[in-house]
């Protein structure tokens, strides 16, 4: 007759401790980083059917977003410009381009280019572009410096907790009214959050509330 | 192969109880008496004092109302302070449930695990355990084991002392490693 | 005392004591006891074991496929409505929680009140607890809507940033329910621990015996299953020292959490504003309803299994008449509250609790309501008279009806209350469907699987406290060995 | 580089108008024929399987469907493409993509026409709601109109232009119909609906100019509300019709005239009739409702005394009037004396006094199912009570040169074709025309459904009949503005409309006109100095109402007809044919609003019944939900009797419209009870669903009272999914009432009282059954958060509703407007008998009773009033003469939710402005909510109704495998026919989610509009602060819908806000206010107005009665107590 469990098994609470630790630990780093918005969206970069870049066209050539995005201060919905906004230009400038041809033939045929979408958020959130850019949230808040992206990129998680952290505390978001679509505005020197935001909120009276009724419906 | 212990087997428990009080009254401290049940008076024979469990279900019982009072408050009033129904973003009454079962919860927990450290149990392997006749000591026999490594132990005199109980059997218990 | 009358070694000078029945007829050894309840996980199963397996398994897995439609369905395949949005799941819930209530009642508020009967029948009663505990669980997860959401009812950080709200009654259930499973596991477990290093030995000490290698093989696989749980027990005195702390802490413990569970289940309807629900009286009510359904579950297991496995000398007539004695008093308890819940919606006088109460009894479900007075409050009278009390297959009828009376009882609360409450515009009618009551059916396949695999590899009786309370514990007794040890045990 | 300014930005003209026309952008020159090339180009050539995909692509665009399917958690997505629009500007000028938009249009209906406002959402409509700049009918619709933008998407609309079995295209039908135009020799009948279209009556004139008598015009309407026209010409002998103002009327006397329910225009006549109901202060005045009536119809549930009396006794009772006034009867004719009972006598002798005394302020109304003998005797009633052109003018028309279906039927030999516009004779063209003479005569025809295609017969053209929301048209309301009907899209599958059929036809080999141009050109004819652009823009006419005549110049030139009335022979019983209140005469049959909006009356869904009384079902030995045989003549159906509280004796109501064949999604379906899950323990059963067809009983179209039929019950049980079961009010006080005269005690007695509230609060109405004098808000161990914390409420906006039941007549328009924009699923018969019906807003309707019964003379126990079960309400007496309330319920928005306490997870919780809300997204289903609610609003989801086909709810990929792979394939997909859910989706509204299986959902104050409302709002401001809304900048849907105004919905913070002077009559009351959940919905207590010299006359309401009898003290004890009040 001998016994069953070797000597070793006595540090087993030891290395159980240990393990289980270990373990639970990688399993919560895992679950927060793999099933965050984080995760699936941050960093996001389709290649789109046509190499269009942000970068030359706001950055280095400063057209307003608002040249393309021209409803995003009336609906809802940032419009993506049709073709007929890129010929504007596109006629006289790299009029042959072979890299712009899916364009022209849009414009030709009359049939829509297939952007690949990189921000969206749920169907269930109603998200407005207007109230947000006519009240003194910047395009960059949310989209980050798209004017320094060669390809638009997923920047921000767009998770509820990211949309309550600005709506919490608005006077850390907002900028003068004409600053919106400045991508590269920095606050000046002398400008506090707690001063000159929090009264910007109160002469703009902003009401960002943090009740469920004002982005689901 | 080292020698562990001396165990001496006993029928019943008026019988272990007196041959406790011998060995505890030799002076012995690393000596145990093994039963198949708890004896009614046994650790007055052995001379041990109130177990220390009672301290590890405290801790654990505070920790959990403290727990469960901190994040209810932390959930419903502090990160994010919903209005519901009308009723207080955060009160005693109706966090007390809660807390009250993190409480009982936690503290259950320190109870077994109070009980699994002091007895510096689980321990899986034990020459007690290789030993054939011992295995009744979940059956219906007792056992008093006098480990070698007290500073009072010594073959002959041990054997003797146990010898002079009602043992109906002694032994050498090997450590078979 | 049963001792014989020809021994009169130790003198009594204790003044005459009634005479009590023992806990363990017959003066059995210690041995004797140990061989008894081992032996029935030694042997091979009996065939209606096996044939008892099949069909309880079946019955589980009919459940689990209902489930399964229900699932992917919608909780449109119960009959619920819109006056009736719970129904037999919450039912069942309840009376499936309230049936676990007996368990843990024996094992800790007994044993705090050294009621030293209850050896005999707390492994049992706790398995009971926790096998019940486990059928009601099933409930709440699948009667919301969305399942696969459900863990948004723990506490868990998440990129919505939004969290559980506490001051519901239902979230109160999460964490009761949760630890009254975990508290009761650990609790059974660690009765367990001694029992376990039992089995153990004797595996070990068969070891020898073991003819073929496959025997070998399973004995050493048992053995070190066995042996794993059993933390390497060794009897030790040190160790019986913390144990007995621990074990008493933990009834200490267990005390306030199965008062707690039941009152908590029944805030999950007294906290409401529906008339038949909005009532104080309801968690001292629904504890005792659960400890007297769970009685009634203890005894309809128990009696057979008494039987079955001739442990009629350890599970006495005695301990059967205690346990009626339970029922008939928590029954006369259950009736009061019925007859105090009626009294309270007249003297209150609002006209919306009286009809509701009204309604329960004369409205369209008063079958429901007199099933349920006729089963609680009628049948445990019975019990009064010392022969109901003590012939187990009339112990067995009544324990019968006790489960069907409350299960209507929780029947008559959820569905009656609901089906007309404040418009009479949004009255209706509940029915349940196939499904409803396949899925409750096949749960009782799912506990006596669980329970006839424990009666297959666990001792049903709590060996080392039987023991504990034979008089061949006591180093007092002459059967302790008193009369060997000059000076008696002291 | 700043902002483009090329392209037009919101102009400032859209600040005042903030919808638009179409026309308005259309060039005049380039697009000529603009509705044909609009959507997608040349779609017309193409087979429509074809075009109707390019168009869902095109919508399904970028937006997609709002919250179609809620995966809850954030997985990873799939790459989604997401497509711009080909071009700028399409199709509206401003049009920006998300914003909706607005254009005014009607829908024409028999008779007249309901100005609209249409929303379109990515160029689909999605909602209509009534246009309030319109004068005549000041906003007003009726539930049809609401329900009528799903007959758009009606999955079983024809689809094909098919002839022979073959597909061909629109211009292929046109060509067709032009070659008959310029075929020589061949003479052709047009048989087509009613219609009040002017466009439509110049064309059939250039018609008949052009061609003679090689053609023929023939109206068909099952349902004859031409009668008020024809009798007004009739009995003043030139071409009138009659318009009641009863916005003017002090005292009304409906006789059989149902004007706020069954009447064509009775959204427009509960509007003006509302407006004599209203009560701002105890001292305004009120106007009477006297009603007499067999059925027990909307307007006789609002009456303040109604007398039973059988349908054909009608004409008795107007013979009697008339006498009375001094009229001569034709002697002999009317039975006057013998033919009504005593207490009928004395009833009218009563009303009559009361009439006399308002001359010129009382009316006297006939309704459509009378005979026109009737109608004739009534405008001599009115005549002599001096009511003529001031409670009713008389406008007059043109008359007109179109035959009836009888004639057609005659004329039949005398042509070579029929074209027919869209009639289905063959279905309600009753007995004696149904026969297939006609169908076989017929060479073309437009057809609402698909099924038409298939079993059309040999040689018949079908083509698809085109939406008004998708055609061209013009109307004349019933004041005779000219409305437009515009379309806001383009025909979904290319489907054709009258007027193309006629200005095709009459091409011949010329050129077409296409319907734009017809009505633009009408247009021009009538009005050539105005601007068609701003015609478009309003969506009316500027003052182009008809101009009354004066009633001095009206004569009779008729005599008083013959009335003979037979009393109606034992055993036998009276047929009453009536229009239904969910489907009218079947063309909103295949609408699932419609089907499942409840009855106003029964409350019964997806089914007609044939109503009988209490006594005559007892007489007869008919069992209430059993099937019954009814046989008249040679024709018998089966249909499920109904006993009906207050229906006259010895007479069945048949409502018309169900029973339809044909493959119909909802019209016409079955679904299987399986064992247990319906209730069945063994066995299954098809369980029909869609009434029955009582069509085939009547001989001739228009006919409405018929005699001799015999009925029997069959014993067969058949299952009714009805809304409300128990038909008692169990003496709580939840719709509170008082008469006129109560309210102006109590509050003389008020104004003198020092603790106003206080009194309120315990003397007006019916207290909450003594539980008022609950301390409210006292010894509290907390304070509300809102309290403990005001800054954390907002300053700006708290919203408040209040009902005023005074008003609301019941009338479910509410019901189908709240479904439409909020994205309600229909659940079918079987969900609805279960109990799962999901509408938000529901409208609870009580039956009271009286302590003795007038005409019976047999006193009833108050105590045992509708205190038994729902299987035995039917055989009480106190049914017979109930009094009728309705309330509208939806979740009231209380202060202390008690749903909210209860959720596990957050997903009801309060808003800052005092909303109960609900993100359904985090909803996991307990149902915890709806049981903790008194007012039982709130619905859940019990499968997956948007998804799934009502027929198959029950289905699992457990039983049906295929599923499980769709799931896998896309789980967005829906188990619905595909042709139906790509349709289904173009109605919703895009604001709003779109619910999932297992989530609660329940009104939310149409958070959406809010939203949006508030979102403009600060758009608007910019960098300004001005971000309050007012009562105009946002309604909710229920609140537009109303014609009568009961609903009024607003900020409670705004001073000048309607709901704030609402909330501050005496009449607000708080349902279930002891509870002291605070709701921010709270109602305006009824009044009633009966006349103290009525035999009937009752001091209090019936309910106040009732609810002091089960309070436990009795009638006598109360008065004795009054009287001592009064004594003081």
């Amino acid at each position: 007759m001998s016994n069953i469990f070797p000597k070793w098994t006595n540090r087993l609470p030891l290395i159980l401790l240990v393990g289980g630790l270990v373990a639970g630990a990688c399993v919560v780093a895992g679950v927060t980083y793999y099933f965050t918005p984080k995760y699936t969206r941050v960093g996001y970069e389709p290649i789109q059917p046509v190499a269009f870049s942000h970068e030359i066209h706001s950055g280095q050539m400063g057209i307003d977003c608002r040249y393309c995005h021209n409803d995003v201060d009336k609906s809802w919905f940032s419009n993506i410009p049709s073709a007929e906004t890129c010929m504007k230009c596109h006629t006289q400038v790299l009029a042959d381009d072979p890299r712009l041809a899916p364009i022209r033939e849009s414009f030709e045929k009359n049939k829509p280019i297939p952007w690949v979408q990189v921000h969206k958020v749920p169907d269930y959130v109603y998200f407005n572009h207007a109230v947000h850019v006519n009240r003194g949230v910047s395009c960059v808040s949310c989209h980050g410096k798209v004017n320094e992206m060669k390809v638009v990129q997923h920047s921000k998680p767009l998770s509820m907790a990211f949309c309550l952290d600005c709506h919490r505390n608005p006077h850390e978001s907002v900028r003068p009214h004409d600053e919106v679509y400045n991508l590269d505005w920095e606050p000046p020197a002398d400008w506090s959050f707690d001063r000159e935001g929090v009264e910007l909120v109160n002469k703009m009276n902003v009401r960002s509330s943090q009740n469920c009724s004002a982005c689901h419906r | 192969m080292s020698k562990f212990a001396i165990m001496a087997e006993y029928e019943t428990p008026a019988e272990i109880m007196a041959a406790a009080k011998k060995v505890h009254a030799a002076g012995y401290q690393k000596w145990d008496v093994h039963s198949p049940f708890p004896i009614h008076g046994m650790d007055d024979a052995m001379g041990l004092d109130n177990a220390k469990v009672g301290y590890f279900t405290f801790f654990g019982g505070l920790t959990g109302f403290t727990v469960g009072m901190t994040m209810q408050w932390f959930m419903n009033k502090f990160d994010y302070d919903l209005v519901v129904g009308g009723k207080p973003l955060f009160s005693g009454f109706f966090a007390f449930p809660v807390s009250y079962e993190l409480t009982i919860l936690l503290g259950a927990f320190g109870s077994l695990i109070g009980m699994f450290v002091l007895n510096r149990l689980p321990r899986h392997h034990h020459p007690l355990l290789a030993n054939e006749r011992f295995a009744d000591v979940t059956d219906d026999k007792f056992y008093v084991v006098i480990e070698c490594e007290d500073d009072r132990y010594e073959e002959q005199a041990t054997r003797a002392l146990l010898e002079n109980t009602h043992a109906v059997h002694i032994e050498m218990v090997e450590d078979a490693q | 005392m049963s001792l014989e009358a020809g021994q009169p070694v130790v003198q009594t000078t204790t003044p005459k004591e009634l005479v009590r029945e023992p806990l363990v007829l017959n003066n059995r050894s210690l041995g004797w006891i140990t061989n008894q309840v081992v032996g029935i996980i030694e042997g091979d199963m009996p065939k209606w074991w096996n044939i008892a397996f099949v069909v309880s398994a079946l019955l589980a897995m009919m459940s689990f496929g209902y489930i399964g439609y229900l699932v992917t369905t919608g909780v449109g395949v119960w009959g619920l409505n819109h006056p009736v949005a719970w129904g037999w799941a919450i039912v069942n819930f309840v009376f499936w929680i309230g049936i676990g209530h007996a368990g843990t009642l024996i094992s800790a508020i007994l044993f705090l009140l050294r009621q030293k009967w209850r050896t005999s029948v707390n492994r049992t009663a706790e398995a009971m607890t926790i096998f019940a505990v486990v059928c009601a669980g099933i409930f709440p997860g699948i009667h919301v809507g969305r399942i696969w959401l459900a863990w948004w009812l723990f506490p868990l950080p998440n990129a919505n940033a939004i969290w559980p709200q506490f001051r519901s009654p239902l979230l109160w259930d999460v964490f009761a329910v949760s630890t009254y499973f975990t508290v009761s596991l650990l609790f059974w477990y660690m009765g367990l621990i001694p029992d376990l290093a039992t089995i153990r030995d004797r595996l070990r000490k068969n070891a020898g015996q073991c003819k073929t290698g496959l025997d070998k093989m399973i004995n050493k696989l048992k053995q070190f299953l066995y042996g794993l749980f059993s933390m390497g027990w060794i009897g030790s005195n040190r160790h019986w020292r913390n144990y007995e702390k621990a074990y008493l802490l933990l009834a200490g413990l267990s005390t306030p959490l199965v008062l707690s569970v039941h009152s908590i289940v029944s805030f999950d309807f007294a906290v409401s504003q529906l008339p038949g629900w909005h009532t104080t009286i309801f968690p001292p009510y629904f504890v005792a309803g659960a400890v007297f359904s769970g009685f009634g579950m203890v005894l309809t297991l128990m009696i057979p299994m008494r039987t079955i496995f001739n442990l009629e000398e350890i599970i006495t007539i005695r301990h059967l008449e205690l346990m009626c004695k339970v029922i008939m008093a928590t029954g006369t308890i259950v009736g009061y509250a019925y007859g105090m819940e009626f009294f309270i919606a007249w003297y209150g006088g609002n006209p919306y609790e009286l009809y509701a109460f009204k309604n329960r009894a004369f409205g369209p479900y008063w079958w429901s309501y007199w099933i349920m007075i006729s089963c609680n409050v009628i049948s445990p009278q019975l019990f009064w008279f010392k022969w109901c009390r003590r012939t187990p297959w009339f112990i067995f009828v009544v324990s019968i009806f006790v489960n069907i009376g409350m299960w209507f009882e929780r029947f008559v609360i959820v569905v009656t209350s609901l089906h007309r409450d404040y418009l009479p515009s949004s009255w209706g009618y509940y029915s349940p469907t196939q499904v409803d009551i396949l899925t409750f059916v096949g749960t009782f396949g799912l506990f006596l699987v669980m329970f006839l695999l424990f009666i297959r590899y666990l001792p049903t009786i709590t060996i080392f406290e039987v023991k504990a309370v034979t008089p061949q514990a006591d180093p007092h007794t002459v059967e302790g060995g008193a009369d060997k040890v000059k000076g008696g045990g002291n | 580089m700043k902002a483009p300014t090329q392209k037009g930005q919101v102009t400032n003209a859209s600040e005042t108008q903030y919808w638009r026309s179409i026309g308005q952008s259309i060039g005049k020159e380039e697009h000529p024929d603009w509705a044909d090339r609009e959507f997608p180009e040349g779609a017309s050539e193409l087979p429509e399987n074809f075009s109707r995909r390019d168009f869902l692509k095109l919508m399904g665009a970028s937006a997609g469907l709002a919250g179609a399917g809620m995966l809850g958690v954030g997985c990873r997505r799939p790459e989604e493409i997401i497509v711009p629009f080909g071009s700028e500007q399409e199709p509206g000028q401003d049009y920006v993509h998300g914003v909706p938009m607005y254009f005014a249009t009607a829908m024409p209906t028999r008779t007249g026409a309901i100005p609209l406002l249409a929303e379109s959402n990515e160029g689909r409509p999605t909602k209509v709601s009534g246009n309030p700049d319109c004068p005549s009918v000041e906003g007003s619709a009726d539930g049809f109109a609401y329900a009528s933008i799903l007959n758009l998407y009606d999955p079983d609309r024809a689809r094909q232009y098919i002839k022979n079995g073959k597909v061909f295209t629109k211009w292929n039908a046109l060509d067709e119909l032009s070659k008959m135009g310029s075929e020589e020799g061949k003479r052709t009948a047009f048989l087509m609906p009613d219609s009040t279209s002017p466009s439509r009556k110049r064309l059939i004139k250039d018609i008949q100019a052009k061609f003679g008598d090689r053609v023929g015009f023939y109206v068909h309407e099952a349902l004859d509300f031409k009668i008020h026209q024809r009798a007004a010409t009739e009995a003043f002998g030139r071409p009138i019709r009659p318009s009641w103002k009863l916005a003017k009327a002090s005292v009304v006397l409906s006789l059989d005239c149902d004007f706020m329910g069954a009447e064509e225009g009775s959204g427009h006549y509960t509007c003006d009739f509302s407006k004599t109901r209203k009560l701002a202060k105890a001292s305004d005045q009120m106007s009477r409702l006297y009603s007499v009536e067999a059925l027990l119809t909307q307007t006789g549930a609002n009456a303040d005394h109604r007398l039973r009396s059988n349908a054909s006794q009608i004409a008795l009772v107007a013979s009697y009037l008339a006498r009375k006034l001094g009229i001569e009867v034709p002697s002999g004719s009317a039975d006057v004396d013998t033919g009504l009972t005593d207490t009928q006598t004395v009833w009218l002798d009563a009303c009559l006094k009361d009439l006399k005394n308002h001359s010129g302020k009382g009316l006297v109304l006939s309704g459509y199912r009378q005979p026109e003998a009737v109608h004739i005797l009534v405008h001599r009633i009115n005549d002599a009570l001096g009511n003529n052109g001031k409670t009713i003018e008389f406008l007059p028309v043109e008359s007109e040169e179109t035959g009836s279906l009888q004639d057609l039927a005659n004329d039949l030999g005398k042509f070579d074709r029929v074209i027919d516009l869209g009639c289905n004779v063959q279905y309600d063209g009753g007995a004696s025309i149904r026969g297939d003479a006609i169908t076989q005569r017929t060479a073309f025809r437009l057809t609402h459904f698909k099924h038409d295609e298939s079993h059309s017969s040999e040689g018949i053209t079908n083509a698809p009949r085109a939406h008004y929301l998708e055609s061209w048209g013009d109307a004349f309301t019933s004041d005779g503005t000219l409305v437009p009907v515009q379309p806001l899209i383009a025909p979904l599958f290319d489907a054709m409309s009258e007027l193309e059929v006629l200005a095709a036809f009459i091409a011949g080999k010329e050129k077409r006109s296409t319907a734009y141009e017809v009505v633009q050109s009408t247009f021009n004819e009538i009005a050539p100095e105005q601007s068609w652009e701003r015609y478009l823009h309003v969506g009316f006419l500027q003052d182009s109402q008809t101009t009354p005549v004066n009633a001095e110049d009206l004569k009779f030139s008729s005599d008083v007809p013959l009335i003979e009335v037979a009393p109606i022979k034992t055993g036998e019983v009276e047929l009453i044919f009536t229009r239904d209140y969910s489907v009218d005469d079947g063309r909103f049959a295949n609408n699932g609003w419609c089907q499942e909006v409840p009855d106003p009356i029964t409350k019964i869904t997806w089914d007609n019944v044939i109503s009988v009384s209490r006594l005559t079902s007892e007489e007869l030995n008919l069992k209430h939900g059993e099937m019954a045989e009814l046989r008249l003549g040679e024709e018998k159906v089966e249909a499920p009797v109904w006993v009906q509280p207050g229906q006259a004796d010895n007479c069945v109501g048949l409502p018309l419209g169900y029973g339809r064949t044909g493959k119909l999604r909802i019209a016409n379906f079955e679904y299987e009870s399986r064992p247990l899950i319906n209730n069945e323990f063994f066995g299954s059963e098809k369980i029909p669903v869609g009434g029955f067809d009582f069509y085939p009983l009547r001989s001739h179209p228009g006919e409405s009272i018929v005699r001799g039929g015999k009925i029997r019950s069959t014993g067969k049980a058949y299952p009714l999914s009805s809304t409300q079961e128990h038909w008692s009010m169990e003496g709580r006080p939840i719709i509170r009432e008082a008469t006129l005269s109560e309210y102006r005690k109590s509050e003389a007695k008020r104004a003198s009282e020092i603790d106003k509230e206080d009194y309120n609060e315990k003397h007006f109405f019916p207290d909450n059954l003594g539980l008022g004098s609950h301390a409210r808000n006292e010894g509290k161990i907390y304070k509300h958060p809102y309290k403990a914390n005001p800054e954390t409420q907002s300053d700006m906006h708290q919203w408040g509703m209040s009902v005023d039941l005074n008003s609301c007549m019941g009338c479910n328009a509410c019901v189908i407007a709240c479904q439409s924009e909020n994205n309600i699923p229909i659940v079918g018969k079987e969900q609805v008998a279960n109990g799962r019906e999901m509408h938000w807003l529901r409208i609870d309707r009580y039956y009271t009773g009286r302590d003795h019964n007038p005409q019976a003379a047999s006193d009833i126990p108050i105590k045992d009033m509708g205190q038994n079960g729902d299987d035995v309400q039917h055989t009480e007496p106190w049914i017979d003469d109930p009094q009728v309330v309705n309330m509208p319920m939806s979740c009231v928005h209380c202060e202390s939710a008690p749903c909210e306490s209860v959720c596990p997870v957050n997903a009801t919780v309060h808003d800052a402005e005092g909303m109960n809300v609900m993100a359904y997204n985090r909803c996991v289903g307990t149902r915890y909510c709806s049981n903790n609610c008194a007012w039982k609003v709130r619905r859940f989801n019990y499968f997956d109704y948007n998804k799934r086909p009502l027929e198959n709810l029950y289905d699992s990929p457990m039983t049906k495998p295929s599923l499980f792979f769709d799931w896998l394939g896309d789980r967005e997909k829906s188990s619905k026919d595909e042709d139906e859910w790509d349709l289904l989706k173009l109605a919703k509204n895009p604001q709003v989610s779109v619910r999932m299986r297992g989530v609660m959902e329940k009104c939310d104050y149409c958070s959406a509009r809010i939203q949006n409302a508030k979102i403009a709002k600060k758009v608007k401001a910019g960098a300004s602060g001005d971000v309050m809304l007012k009562d105009a900048d946002i309604k909710t849907a229920c609140q537009s819908a109303c014609s009568a105004d009961a609903i009024t919905f607003g900020n409670l913070l705004d001073k000048d806000s309607a709901v704030v002077a609402e909330k501050a009559n005496t009449r607000t009351y708080e349902t279930l206010d002891f509870l002291d959940n605070g709701a921010r919905t709270t109602y305006l207590a009824k009044v009633r107005n009966p006349n103290p010299d009525m035999p009937d006359a009752y001091e209090k309401p019936f309910s106040t009665k009732e609810y002091k009898a089960s309070e436990g003290h009795g009638d006598e004890h109360d008065h004795h107590h009054h009287e001592k009040e009064g004594d003081h």
